[in-house]
């Protein structure tokens, strides 16, 4: 398993690469990336920064991974999130998972990654024309999560 | 003392990012330390108050109001997560 | 859209670099890799050729896509399928989806996935310490399909 | 006449990749054609059983037993496909 917490952007090929390793038993790699998106809540966003609680973060992190590998039959995940600041385009986070069959590569990288928005200890600010703000919770997130 | 750690929108609202805090004998558990922060005024009762939504974590493990707060915890504050 | 059948492997960082162009309302990409494993069915797998019918094959697969457009809110889609001679741990199939939210991509990306699997004109021939056989369609496999 | 194509185990079966054939007058859909297929026998009749499945696609869109088959068409036949 790999969690990791960085402000250095990632290479989702390289990752997945490591995902895989040399292991023939893998048939199916599920993956998500999270991007920052130049809209939201109808404003226009020009920066984000994006902070977390460290040590709380990667114990989140990986008892979501955990708990993943208990519900479904994965053979490997990665979570890597950055933090710091951000602008439009830039890349927030990448879930991979591996596993034999597809169902449960898809299922657990997108349980991981609704947990994740719901548990894991990271907040965004925004800069827009009007200044800055926290990023408020989603309803969404806690629906998407509570189907799990 | 109790090492509180205040993250994101507290910790801008607070004006700080934690501090080290002797308990009163009677605050023993998230609840009660919520309670007794409130009683401070001002931010401390408006961003904690009942309605608002305010999650605690103790030793980096998520809490709710019932879990007990002891010397040499470390008592983390924040709003909802936003992350990913 | 992109959708290519080829021999050539693909690189997956560069396909999704592509799907994101410079587009800043894309908040979120799913993408899934097909691998070849060393075992299926209960034998050692130790080389599959894949073959297709050309001409048929792109008309699915932008069929496919088509509807997963129109199901669901996605800025864009690519899907790679590579045709020929493969062996263990080799890159069969990428689908990668782009959208503003990460609901829609990877419901689209999933159900691409699970139509390539029963509706586009590919088969896999394995070879096996015991000769060459044709793979079997799985019941699984249409059972997926089935739920959408 | 019409284009015959045999796809994956289908032309490993029959030992051939296609063919142009003139169909009988009464020939006139994909179930007809396939019956008149089977009547040739051996690996035709085995392979394009009733309980077997095979599918058919008509200038390469998927189709049904009722689907027409006219002149200057091509009829591709295989096994459920596997890719992916």
């Amino acid at each position: 398993m790999v969690v990791r917490v960085q402000t250095e952007d990632f290479d989702v090929a390289r990752e997945i690469a490591l995902l895989r390793g040399s292991d023939a038993r893998v048939g199916a790699v599920a993956s998500f990336i999270g991007i920052v998106r130049d809209q939201n809540d109808a404003a226009t966003v020009r920066t984000l920064t994006l902070e977390h609680y460290p040590g709380m973060t990667e114990k989140a992190l990986v008892g979501i991974v955990d708990e993943a590998r208990r519900r479904w039959s994965i053979i490997d995940a990665a979570v890597i999130h950055r933090v710091g600041k951000l602008a439009p385009t830039d890349q927030i986070v990448l879930v991979a998972v591996s596993s034999a069959h597809r169902g449960d590569a898809f299922a657990a990288c997108e349980f991981i990654i609704d947990f994740l928005k719901t548990q894991a200890p990271f907040w965004k600010k925004e800069v827009t024309p009007d200044g800055e703000r926290w990023v408020e919770a989603r309803t969404s997130d806690d629906e998407a999560a509570a189907r799990w | 003392m109790v090492e509180l750690i205040y993250l994101a929108r507290l910790r801008d609202r607070f004006g700080l990012p934690g501090e080290s805090v002797a308990l009163p004998g009677d605050v023993a558990d998230v609840g009660a330390l919520l309670a007794w922060l409130r009683s401070r005024g001002g931010a401390w009762s408006s961003e904690l108050a009942p309605g608002r939504a305010v999650r605690v974590a103790v030793n980096k493990d998520v809490a709710r109001a019932d879990t007990p707060v002891r010397t040499g915890d470390e008592v983390a504050l924040f709003p909802p997560v936003t992350g990913g």
